[in-house]
């Protein structure tokens, strides 16, 4: 019975919490999606680019110094040894939300009312521009992220279950969680919640709400923002800071045709089955098929899926009227 | 008078009347728990007009969707020139010979109003992907065949100066006539057109009922139209069924529904759009 | 004044339906041909071959290629690396197993066993719609790059899965392998090119384009008028996974020579050949091939110009160049969302009518 | 825009066609962008910085200057091509790609253009075989060696015999990764150990169930043939399952101290092979932070200096710099040309006597190649991280592979290969 194979939990439990990082990727997609009916492309480096940001204020590197040398010849990496751990969050957090700021003005603004694949092509040329800009500010070699989470395994987890269960991803988690309940409550419970929950069904009913498209479109980059943030602190913490951190808005993609692009609850319980799914996968069927299934077996899930139930997992059924 | 012979006949303003194209028989069709139409039947004959009145949420459109097989009724059953209509796809039954026009335009918008009608001839072009890879023999020859008989559509409806332009930039009333056009290109036995001129000012209307009638006469195409102008109405139908929700409540000539004393009721007597 | 239709009215239908109904574009249109096809292969080196004219022709092709489904039937795709792939893997099998086989025999029957991988993956396209379909055939991206990895058979058992284009020719010309010249490789691409170019430009004016652009533009009343959606959209698939296919069979065995699914085929290649399309204009053919140039040249151009003449630091000019393509990107998007194929267009439009603009 | 691209066109068209004259002309494919720039970075700055030494110190080689053209790959293929085909036209010596795709695709381009590819430790094995591969060298070592010489060591630990034990190999799922594959397979059958492999996709990021699969099967060996953040992700998850470092060894490829670190005191005891020593207690540094480093003439930020893969960039800059004198003496000329850079090359040797010459005193083992051996001497040694003094030692001297076991398959693979492309053998 496999319910008593000794790993069976352990693939389970972690299949949970890589979940729970898809979902949280997913999530910042799909604030997007609701808002403004972008497929946002962008996602996976504008976490890249927070994390990079993050780490430069952190360890106090100088922005271009490469760009600086090769032009000025002045050679200048660091400006000091860097500044507290939250100082540097919060001063990321307000990059991105000045980052959102000029996406708004320069790229949406005049792209209003275009076919969404005309707007997904331009997030896609977006994420070109910030690759490179964060690339170019804070050098493409690899970095370490250390915003004191605990690392290696639980030992209580090791003793009482004989499990390996990274302690930072249990507080990734946890992150996560938190992160996605306030979310929550925040479309519930505020006004600029609700205008954007509005907005998604028509722009319209958002503007009598009492604010302007821009402004709500400015505060959903400006989350999506912070989600990328936290997940690329997430992800770089876990496997340093580098150019692979921005792959993985692909991981995201399957829970969004699982969960569907409008739907937060979707998001999460989407992000948790391809999670689950693929490590039970990978390590009970992949060994049979050679390995390395997790890539595609996410995509052929939610294809499968998507197939016998076209509305995704809480979309209701589409009647198609003339 | 109520026809029940299956016979040819003329009608009072002398206009040959032929036998049944298309019978509905006990037609109901449900959404869920809505029912859009209620156990309805009624017939189309060669090549009259025949218009299906009522008030809005009446379940018109969705008739005309159960005729072209969008919809697939829970009850009843669709004859088709005296042969009853197994449940098919709306293409098939494109092949059969219905075509339609809808109430809120869906022209391909992306297109010329020329490829547009073109689109309309595609169950008459046959021709094989490498021919027309090739655009050599066949394929071209089939191309230009029905190019003519589209050229034909467009004089005849008057639209030769847009014959180039993307539809999506004509303005409504054009949009209308172009989608008549296409409906036409497939030279349908029965022509469905559902709210033809909705929206429409006066001499479009004149217009669009002129080229309806012509439609009826130079083609003898049976067509088969819902409409809300009850003066439209009475001068081009020959027979008129009319529906309240999702119930047949009238079925006759013009003269006969006037006469109606439910249809006055349940119709007339309250809406004066 | 020169520009225009001065004087030539359509008299029938064949003349109407001209790929350029005017006189000079035709006229200039054949010119160029002559030229590339008798000029430029005498001044042709490796660099111009291998850097930059092969590129643009294989990608021109796979645009074409994705433009039929994406532009045209409105079907956006992401697997083109994937479709790429069993282009590239069907020649090698082909080429080892026939060492006889004439290389254009080859590319050709590439392409059709594509268009079947093509039309399993195209079947999904049934029931799912839009982005949701988009990020769909991410799964046969990402499922034939892995396929190709596992599966031995595909490179012949090669210890490390790398397969490499043996030397094969075309008509006694050698075409592929490293002995090939470079005006060989050349002709051989861009008469791939101009035959299936013209194909496709003949495809989507006929009666099966339109049954496509009526299921991209509407497919309730393209149904409604009798087009079958699953032949329609499942024919969109098969001839564009032929294209794709013969792209990649041509990538591979006549311009690198060598590919391992892995990198060669990424998703950058499906995003790359993306973007050509939409850059260029989707629904066009000129709009493939403008794209292709865009998003195969502009790269080299940079490179040469940042590198090679402002003698940049490497790595600053690759993030410059990355940073300036996706502004330009965005840029078009936002001056000509249908393409640069639409502004040129506009452009001639305003041409014909000068000097009198109205 | 327009004009500007056609003047810049023409230019380097002009610049690509005509060789610079009396410079000795070598090419650095690099990449400093893209996935795996972390890696690509070091090597670039070691190459480039000895080159420049070699020109600030002594004037270039034989009183020629060198010119090095560097060109951005960010390890694609494509890009592999039009940097190879826009410097090979300006007199390019000697190619490295430092990419197996990039290497496969070069092997037969340089053979037929006659330029010598030089693939240090990576690209394909087989080529080791000179009767087949005229142009393409993998001195001083190939993975197969490596494997071998793994195995060796694992044998070594455990006391002379694998029997009945358990081997994984933890491999980058790309041409790269599977190459040591059959050699693993071969040596498995010799010595009666189980052999398994468990492939990680590019990037490798998640490589949780790949663990997992480790703990499920308990191998007494892993070894890693990684590239990239796979290789640091990896070790981070086998200290964290606590899997006995001392038993996990890595290919020289996977030794960077950028993949040891972010594990912390867990990654202690992590093994891997090497073809060169580590750290900067070399004579010649001393000379490299007088002549480069204090100008400020470094490559790059200057910031990696006596990093393994700095030091791999190196001593791929020494061996061609070597290459290069061997080509001068041979023909006695000081301006020499591709094809007596391939025969400098085929005549190479370095004996420790010459390594210190050239103030590298035991930094590797001797390399000697010939026309039939293009794999050098086939040697490497075992070395091992700590994490508190942050060093890597070697822990054996170099070992040669397993030759019996080793020659035939790259007398097998390179037959294959020769029949393919019907080349008949050279040196005989």
């Amino acid at each position: 019975m496999i319910l008593f194979d000794p790993f069976f939990w352990e693939v389970f439990i972690s299949g949970l919490l890589a979940g729970v990082m898809y979902a949280l990727v997913a999530l910042g997609f799909v604030l997007i999606f609701k808002a403004s009916g972008i497929f946002n492309f962008a996602q996976g480096v504008l976490a890249l680019f927070a994390a990079l940001t993050l780490v430069g204020f952190q360890t106090g590197q100088v922005p271009f110094a490469h760009l600086l040398e090769a032009v000025f010849g002045l050679h200048v990496t660091h400006w000091g040894d860097g500044m507290p751990t939250v100082l540097a969050l919060l001063l990321s957090l307000f990059v991105m939300i000045g980052l959102a700021w000029l996406i708004v003005k320069i790229v949406l603004r005049p792209l209003v009312n275009q076919e969404g694949i005309i707007l997904f092509m331009a997030t896609i040329g977006l994420a070109f521009v910030l690759e490179g800009v964060g690339d170019l500010m804070w050098g493409a070699n690899v970095k370490r992220l250390d915003v004191g989470l605990p690392e290696g395994p639980s030992d209580f987890l090791l003793d009482h279950t004989g499990m390996f269960i990274e302690k930072l991803e249990i507080s990734a988690a946890v992150v996560a969680m938190i992160l996605v309940a306030s979310l929550m409550l925040f479309s519930q419970y505020t006004k600029m919640g609700r205008a954007l929950r509005a907005v998604a069904d028509d722009h319209q009913a958002a503007l009598s709400v009492g604010i302007s498209l821009e402004t709500i479109w400015w505060v959903v980059w400006s989350i999506s923002g912070l989600v990328a943030l936290v997940a690329g602190v997430m992800w770089g913490a876990k496997s340093g800071v580098q150019f692979s951190l921005s792959l993985i808005a692909l991981k995201a993609l399957p829970v969004l045709m699982l969960g569907g692009f409008t739907s937060i609850p979707g998001a999460i319980i989407g992000g948790l089955m391809i999670g689950v799914g693929e490590k039970m996968f990978e390590f009970y069927i992949g060994p049979m098929i050679g390995g390395a299934t997790e890539n595609w077996f996410a995509y052929m899930l939610a294809l499968l899926f998507l197939l016998f139930r076209p509305q995704g997992l809480f979309g209701e059924k589409i009647i198609e009227r003339v | 008078m109520t026809i029940a012979t299956q016979d040819a006949f003329t009608t009072d303003d002398g206009r040959l009347i032929g036998p049944t194209l298309l019978e509905v028989k006990g037609i109901t069709l449900k959404f869920g728990g809505v029912t859009a139409i209620e156990n309805i039947s009624f017939d189309i004959r060669e090549g009259e007009v025949r218009a299906i009145i009522g008030p809005n949420g009446a379940g018109k459109s969705s008739m005309l969707n159960v005729i072209n097989g969008f919809y697939h009724p829970q009850e009843g059953e669709v004859w088709f020139k005296n042969e009853l209509r197994a449940p098919m796809k709306p293409y098939q039954i494109a092949y059969q010979g219905i075509a339609r026009t809808f109430q809120n335009i869906a022209l391909f918008k992306g297109m010329s109003t020329l490829d547009n009608i073109m689109t309309g001839r595609f169950t008459h072009m046959s021709s094989g992907i490498l021919a027309q890879a090739l655009w050599k023999g066949s394929a071209e020859r089939e191309e230009f065949v029905n190019r003519e008989k589209v050229e034909r559509i467009i004089d005849f409806l008057e639209i030769q100066q847009i014959r180039k332009t993307e539809v999506g930039r004509l303005p409504y009333g054009l949009q209308k006539r172009v989608e008549l056009g296409r409906a036409l290109a497939a030279e349908p036995k029965l022509l469905l057109l559902d709210e033809p001129m909705a929206g429409m000012n006066v001499e479009e209307k004149e217009d669009m009922s002129r080229f309806i009638l012509d439609v009826n006469e130079e083609f003898g195409t049976t067509v088969a139209l819902i409409e809300h102008d009850m003066g439209v109405v009475m001068d081009i139908a020959d027979r008129v069924v009319v529906m309240d929700y999702g119930k047949k409540i009238g079925d006759g000539t013009p003269v006969e529904i006037r006469k109606n004393q439910v249809v006055i009721d349940a119709y007339l007597g309250i809406s004066h759009d | 004044m020169i520009y225009r239709e001065a004087g030539d009215f359509k008299t029938t239908y064949k003349a109407d339906q001209e790929t350029f109904p005017i006189r000079l574009d035709k006229v200039g249109f054949w010119l160029s041909v002559l030229i590339v096809v008798f000029v430029i292969p005498l001044f042709l080196n490796d660099y111009w071959e291998k850097a930059v004219f092969l590129p643009f022709f294989i990608y021109a092709i796979a645009a074409i290629g994705l433009n039929i489904l994406t532009g045209y039937c409105g079907q956006v795709s992401l697997g083109t690396g994937g479709f790429m792939a069993v282009g590239a893997y069907s020649s090698y099998k082909l080429m080892t197993s026939f060492p006889n086989l004439d290389m254009f025999v080859v590319i050709i029957c590439s392409g059709i066993v594509t268009a079947f991988v093509g039309i399993l993956f195209g079947i999904p396209s049934l029931r799912i719609k839009g982005f949701y379909l988009a990020v769909a055939t991410l799964a046969s991206q990402f499922f034939l790059v892995w396929l190709f990895n596992k599966w031995e058979w595909t490179y012949n058992y090669s210890a490390t899965g790398q397969i490499t284009a043996p030397e094969r020719d075309f008509l006694g010309v050698v075409v592929t392998g490293a002995y090939s010249a470079p005006w060989a490789t050349y002709l051989f691409c861009f008469g791939f090119l101009f035959i299936f170019g013209w194909m496709a430009r003949n495809l989507v004016r006929g009666h099966i384009g339109r049954s496509w652009m009526a299921i991209r533009d509407m497919d309730i009343a393209a149904e409604i008028i009798g087009v079958n959606p699953l032949k329609a959209k499942l024919s969109a698939f098969a001839i564009s996974s032929f294209y794709i296919g013969v792209a990649g069979a041509l990538y591979f065995s006549v311009w690198l020579g060598a590919a391992e699914p892995t990198e060669a085929f990424s998703i950058d290649k499906s995003f790359d050949v993306l973007f050509m399309i939409i850059i260029g204009g989707l629904g066009s053919m000129t709009g493939s091939i403008i794209g292709a140039a865009f998003i195969v040249l502009l790269p080299v151009v940079f490179k040469t110009v940042l590198v090679g003449l402002l003698g940049w630091p490497t790595d600053i000019a690759e993030f410059t160049q990355i940073i300036l393509i996706g502004s330009l990107i965005i840029f078009f998007l936002i001056k000509e969302p249908h393409g640069i194929a639409a502004l040129w267009r506009t452009l001639k439009q305003k041409l014909r009518l000068w000097p009198f603009p109205y | 825009m327009k004009k500007t691209i056609l003047t810049a066109m023409s230019a380097f068209l002009i610049s690509s066609a005509v060789p610079a004259a009396a410079e000795l002309v070598f090419p650095l494919l690099s990449y400093r962008t893209g996935a795996y720039a972390p890696n690509g970075i070091p090597i670039a700055d070691g190459f480039s910085d000895y080159l420049t030494l070699i020109n600030e110190r002594d004037g270039g080689i034989g009183g020629e200057k060198i010119k090095m053209i560097e060109c951005e790959t960010a390890y694609n293929t494509e890009k592999g091509v039009e940097c190879y085909e826009s410097t090979k036209g300006q007199g390019s010596l000697v190619y490295w790609p430092l990419s197996t795709g990039i290497t496969y695709q070069l092997i037969p381009k340089v053979t037929a253009d006659g330029i010598p590819l030089h693939t240090m430790g990576y690209g394909r094995t087989s080529a080791a075989n000179g009767k087949v591969f005229s142009h393409v060298f993998n001195f001083p070592g190939t993975y197969w060696d490596a494997a071998s010489i793994i195995t060796k060591h694992m044998m070594d630990v455990e006391g002379g015999s694998l029997k009945g034990k358990k081997i994984a190999l933890v491999h980058h799922n790309s041409a790269y990764g599977k190459e040591p594959i059959r050699t693993f397979e071969v040596l498995a059958e010799k010595h009666g150990f189980e052999f398994i492999t468990l492939p990680v996709d590019h990037p490798g990021q998640e490589q949780k169930s790949t663990w997992l699969q480790v703990r499920k099967e308990r191998p007494d060996f892993v070894t890693m043939w990684g590239w990239g953040v796979m290789n640091q992700v990896a070790i981070k998850e086998a200290a964290s399952i606590r899997f006995p470092m001392d038993r996990f060894i890595g290919v020289w490829w996977s030794s960077n101290e950028g993949d040891v670190l972010p594990a912390g005191d867990g990654a202690t005891g992590y093994k891997a092979i090497a073809l060169h020593n580590t750290g900067t207690d070399f004579d010649i540094y001393k000379d490299l932070e007088k002549h480069v480093i204090s100008k400020g003439l470094a490559a790059g930020a200057g910031d990696h200096v006596g990093e393994v893969l700095y030091n791999r960039g190196f001593m791929q800059g020494a061996l061609v710099v070597e290459a290069a004198r061997t080509a001068q003496k041979i023909h006695g000329v000081a301006n020499i040309t591709p094809a007596m850079m391939r025969d400098g090359m085929e005549a190479l040797k370095i004996d420790q006597a010459r390594w210190a010459e050239m103030g590298l005193a035991n930094y590797a083992a001797d390399i000697n190649v010939t026309c039939e051996n293009h794999g050098g001497p086939g040697l490497g040694a075992i070395q091992q991280w700590n994490a508190s003094t942050q060093k890597w030692t070697m822990i054996t001297d170099f070992v040669a592979a397993d030759r019996s076991v080793v020659d035939p398959l790259i007398m097998a693979d390179s037959a294959a290969y020769a029949a393919e492309n019907n080349i008949s053998e050279r040196c005989n």
